[in-house]
């Protein structure tokens, strides 16, 4: 007999032609679109399939298709457009050596900039580490977001948190934690409460599709099912997980999405690439939870177009021209092209707004950089240390603060000497 | 006053909360319709009704995970774990999360969250429904860990840590829950009925977190200790006719050193004693502690009684459990090795 | 508007009738029984239905109805049999005082009995404490179980653990957790070794529907579809967790198999009171794991008839006389009507087989007692409780055995004093 | 004999165990074509293949239950944790099980497991990649919890562990996988080139598990300590000229308690030195347990050096780092105080 042990097939291998016959690309405009009220088990078919708007002469086509004016497009553009610019100076300003550690979400813009626009401000954002987009699109300033990369004096984290461990409560948006998967089950914590008050707030969850394999996301959709918390969960599948390929986490041959209508909640699959899919389905979820029909677990079909972060090197496991051969194309030319063809954008207008983005980075890099980094400049007081562990000092922790500050005047002093 | 074990003051000071705050919320394994399997929750779900009291899942790390996201929504949960031998699995929920998100996002989102979760032995309860893991919570920073030892204390500690804007974890010694245990299992059970730890207020009131409790004043030596062992060190003490002052630390962070050091550094001795076991355990950071603050006081050695470094066996409830002989044992070799 | 704060919905109360409307009974032979090697897609319809076999006049048909000889069927029953009478001598043995806590599998015994024939002896079981009958199937001795209750001086766990957490290296059934859910991605990691190492046993694990919710339920599940595991993973939905109905862990109008396809693994859902259908789900699904097509979540509908254990009072949380409405019947009298239908068994065979369980149970019970119980007789050397917690004694523990031996010597002086 | 820095000497001790052993396999994230984002795990999938080096969902959890199973049927599993931060979601595997698998069922099923998971701060990773959480093992009965500080005792010791019938908990201080670190940043990174514990045999050799290591021998006080700090402890003690013996403790459970108390009887003075918080941190067994053998040959208290009682900063790594200084200030603090 054959072993029985099954091995999860990778589709390619550095030096190996990229190999992306597994992707079932639907037509655009193909899948239905049922009510928002429709049962869980109405979802399933969608949950298998993959929702698209966009096709090949970029025109939006179907019943998915929202009724966006071209200003919210242009804003979703612009919003994809500042998300690649900040990620690409900040990727070089690592390489740098100004700042420890970064990670892009080259290839999947589209994830976080429709999803922000598709949902009220005042819904709850519980973001994994490669949302910078909502962020962005919700407004915190370069500067902020620099700041905390740059661990300077001001730092939204005060030093506490590694590189793109963000936050926002004005504008809403969790604390990022460096565990995977913990923020999904405090999204639906965080839906219940609302549900429980009464309010009309709903929240949003993502994680990448490697984390599905977490405890928490388990968690996550048994009390948002059991609730019927107003959530909506998103899993971005971009096909890695470090080195690790999505079949990894459960992908080969089945979908991320069907897991909501296996454990009872909707499910839907969608282009990650295509900017109106993405806010269409993000819409419907966010209707459906909002109308107490409770959670929808969409999956975003995506690539992980960078390295996983500034410590990988992908090309020790997958083939460098992988993103070429990417199926679902690049987020930000689809929308792109969707706008010149709708007759509201041109190839000048794009050049310059992508000039302006670089300048305003820049410009950002440099105030920010004016803040301190790890190294220069102005520095938080190390003090700060011993805040926030409880609200108030503990005893313990004032003895401990004591004697740091003995340390370093020490310190400072034996620097002069 | 009132008289009242241990599961009416908890059940009380629940219910004073739940009317008081409307941002209250109760959730857990069968504590909602049910009242929960020790009835702590008894009646809540019937007053405040099934928004306030939640029955859930039974998935640890999912009610810690939710609760989280409550505290994010300004609501304020108390969590029941049912067995404190089944809170690991939300030990992640805990550790990362719980414990650090005040820190790590600068006081914008904190977690004012209390678990309330029986623990200890003597129950007949075997491995997974005896263990006192309170060390392992201790050792993280950024939550509290606090275990009173009677009723009075229970209920003021519950709202004080209700009412607590940084997480609690509470744990409650489960064989003291219906009457005060000295650690003999052949004597008749005891009520708390005549116990003065047993009056206890109808309505409002805090015993501050962070507080030990001197529950018995002497000069000879301390009795460093918490939960039921409490009422163990008490009574090996008193057969000895040993003029023992006992401490009872209530909270294990933060932990009331000042108290505990002015005891020591009078009587020169010390015994810290708990359930748990002894390697590593909770005793480890008192002796040391008490040493660095007392070492120039100190006549002979710190000892500690603990559990024994196993699982909690079934059948040797009473050889495992560190009861008023070994207790007294160590009290002996504790006065017979002076200087 | 009205609240979206979902809170799932029980059918029934102390006070109130019986309402088992929720559970759609179809009949039996309608479901159509695919081959073991179906792509997993083609279970999902199986996953949501209920397969049975047994119809209202006994009979076995359809499809799933398997082909066991009488010889078989009676020794199911046997087994079913001689639970119900051990259940019943122990429960009245912890009123009794002797042991101190136990756990009936009443109105469920069909779901180990079956299980237990179906699976071959090289096969290892990963049961839950609600599944005695797996031990006596396998043929454990009375004796053997009792003493591991009454943690004697022949306790098989050396007194360390509670009541009902027996285990048997021999019979290759594994050690009982008192933790929930903890054995289903052992038996996973079981049978993924079994595959690594190339042989052909297979593993199947058991937990109630109220564990799915755990952590360990999704480990599980995404390890068996990663890895191919040959693993049969049983959810026993008695539909009830102490207090808590089955909807509170996802139940409400979703299957628990359905959760199989949806992570990509095949679902069956079973009517867990017809043996025949039991034998035939498990069966199918070994026959799948062994020839190398993968897990199969297994739903088994029953209910828990006693109470959750001997600490529990359901009187407090269901109505008195719920099991008399269940429509799924008793698994005991099915079989046996089943069996006199055919001519193979008729009262008096069962009134004489079931007085001589009762007292082989009884006879057991007198030699087990006589090793000891937790109070008199024989007791195991407490120095025991210092072995095993590692391979050998390491010096902190031989000192604390010498500290207790100390004692307890002291203590048997006093005690003669 | 060969030069091997920590990385190869664990990488070496896999590859000669899969080799030696058929019943070896090892699992977890991105270990396998990948070789680990440590890279110890290097061109093992390549020669021992996917069925003995297996890449695995991201389940701590599942990692761990799994391996579990895997023991159960004879194999003998090392499983790595990425990153000691993320070992929680598998505490209540290892807690509930690994740990208790043998005493539970007396004997006839145990988990000989290894964990393998780095750990320790140095490395600029934050609080999500710089944690020490050895103490919340520690005090967990049934299981081995060890920290090799130098590549010739990675090696034998993971061998070692591997081969142990029981389950071990191994740390790997990451801080010093590519060469020793004496807690001076500023310094150019050192290399284990000329470090005499780098001489590795490339065969197969055990260093035992449970037996501490006397790394400088001394008679002026005894710094026990281990992982990253046994070398910021030598490089104090040698900057402050101090005859100062330091004890690699390597094995926290079982520990080594008569070569710590001989020393400090003999030395009289005691500095404990760890990485991890310092509340109820192992330094507080450490204390606890050599204050009880050696209270009457203690000339001063024994004193802690660890890390402050917060979370990880990541823009205060050399701040909250205990450092050199930190520990000569400790030193100098402990010769200071003699009675
Ligand atoms: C609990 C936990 N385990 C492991 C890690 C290490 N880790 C960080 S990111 C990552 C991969 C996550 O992949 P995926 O969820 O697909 O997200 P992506 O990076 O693709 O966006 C891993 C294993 C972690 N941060 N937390
Ligand atoms: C991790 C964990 N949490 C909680 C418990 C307490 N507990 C024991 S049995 C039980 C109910 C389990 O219900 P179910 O899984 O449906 O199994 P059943 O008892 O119905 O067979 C609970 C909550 C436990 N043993 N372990
Ligand atoms: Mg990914
Ligand atoms: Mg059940």
């Amino acid at each position: 007999m054959t072993s029985r042990f099954h091995v999860p097939a990778v589709p390619a291998r550095p030096g190996e032609q990229p190999d992306f016959s597994y992707v079932k690309v639907a037509a655009a405009g193909d899948a239905p679109r049922p009510p928002i009220n429709v049962p869980v088990l109405g979802t399933a078919p969608l949950a298998e399939d993959l929702v698209r708007v966009l096709d090949d002469r970029h025109r939006a086509v179907g019943p998915w298709a929202p009724k966006l004016d071209a200003e919210t497009l242009r804003r979703g553009l612009h919003t994809m457009m500042l998300t690649r610019a900040f990620d690409d100076r900040m990727q070089r300003a690592q390489r740098q050596g100004r700042i420890t550690f970064y990670m892009r979400s080259l290839g999947e813009e589209a994830v976080s900039a429709a999803a922000a626009i598709a949902l009220r401000d005042g819904d709850m954002l519980f973001p994994s580490y490669r949302n910078q987009g909502l962020f962005l699109s919700r407004g915190l300033s370069l500067v902020d977001l620099m700041s905390q990369l740059l661990s300077n004096s001001h730092d939204m984290c005060k030093g506490r948190q590694l590189p793109v461990m963000y936050h926002s409560a004005e504008r809403r948006i969790f604390s990022i934690s460096g565990n995977l998967a913990t923020q999904f089950p405090q999204a639906v914590g965080w839906a219940m409460a609302a549900a429980i008050k009464g309010e009309t707030d709903i929240a949003a969850a993502w994680l990448g599709e490697g984390s599905t394999a977490e405890a928490d996301f388990h968690h996550a959709l048994t009390f948002a099912k059991v609730y019927k918390a107003p959530a909506v969960l998103n899993v971005v599948n971009n096909q890695w997980a470090i080195s690790t390929f999505q079949g990894y986490a459960g992908g080969e041959q089945r979908s991320f999405a069907a897991r909501g209508p296996g454990m009872g909640i909707a499910g839907l699959r969608v282009d990650g690439n295509d900017f109106l899919a993405v806010y269409a389905v993000t819409a419907w979820a966010a209707e459906r939870a909002r109308a107490g029909h409770g959670a929808t677990l969409i999956e975003h079909v995506t690539y992980r177009a960078g390295a996983h972060s500034t410590s990988d090197d992908p090309a020790r496991y997958r083939p460098k021209d992988e993103f070429d051969a990417w199926p679902l194309g690049d987020p930000v030319d689809r929308l792109k092209s969707h706008l010149v063809t709708l007759g509201e954008w041109d190839d000048a207008r794009h050049e310059s707004l992508s000039k302006e983005l670089d300048e305003s980075v820049t410009g950002a890099w440099h105030e920010a950089v004016s803040y301190g980094t790890l190294n220069e400049g102005p520095r938080l007081d190390p003090s700060l240390m011993f805040e926030d562990v409880f609200k108030e000092l503990p005893p313990h922790l004032l003895a401990q603060r004591d004697e740091l500050l003995a340390e370093l005047a020490e310190r400072g002093e034996s620097d002069h000497a | 006053m009132p008289n009242m074990n241990m599961v009416q003051a908890l059940n009380s000071a629940m219910d004073i909360m739940l009317t008081r705050d409307p941002s209250v919320v109760v959730l857990g394994e069968d504590v909602g319709y049910f009242g929960g399997v020790f009835r702590v929750t008894e009646s809540l779900q019937k007053k405040h009704g099934a928004y306030r009291v939640l029955d859930t899942p039974i998935a640890e790390g999912g009610i810690v995970g939710a609760a989280v996201g409550m505290c994010a929504n300004g609501l304020r949960p108390i969590a029941e774990i049912q067995f404190a031998d089944y809170i690991y699995p939300a030990y992640d929920q805990i550790v990362s999360e719980v414990a650090r998100l005040r820190y790590r996002s600068a006081g914008a989102f904190s977690a004012p969250l209390t678990i309330r979760t029986p623990c200890g032995g003597g129950i007949r309860g075997g491995q997974t429904h005896s263990q006192s893991p309170e060390a392992v919570f201790a050792h993280v920073s950024g939550i509290k860990t606090v275990m009173p030892s009677n009723p009075y204390d229970a209920k003021g500690m519950l709202i004080a840590a209700i009412e607590d804007d940084d997480p609690v974890i509470f744990f409650e010694p489960k064989r003291v829950y219906n009457g005060p245990f000295d650690g003999e299992p052949d004597k008749p059970a005891q009520s708390w009925a005549e116990h003065p730890k047993a009056e206890v207020p109808e309505g409002y009131y805090t015993v501050p977190i962070g507080q030990a409790a001197v529950t018995r004043e002497g000069s000879a030596l301390t009795i460093v200790t918490y939960g039921t062992m409490v009422h163990v060190s008490l009574a090996a003490a008193e057969a000895l006719g040993l003029d023992a002052e006992v401490i009872d630390i209530r909270s294990m962070v933060p932990l009331d050193i000042d108290t505990i050091a002015a005891s020591v550094s009078k009587t020169g001795r010390c015994l810290i004693a708990h359930e748990a076991t002894r390697f590593a355990g909770f005793g480890a950071e008192l002796s040391a502690s008490i040493q660095e603050h007392c070492f120039w006081n100190l006549e002979a050695p710190i000892m500690r009684v603990a559990g024994w470094d196993t699982p909690y066996p079934h059948a040797f409830e009473w050889e495992y459990f560190p009861g008023k002989r070994r207790v007294m044992n160590a009290l002996r070799r504790l006065m017979g090795e002076a200087a």
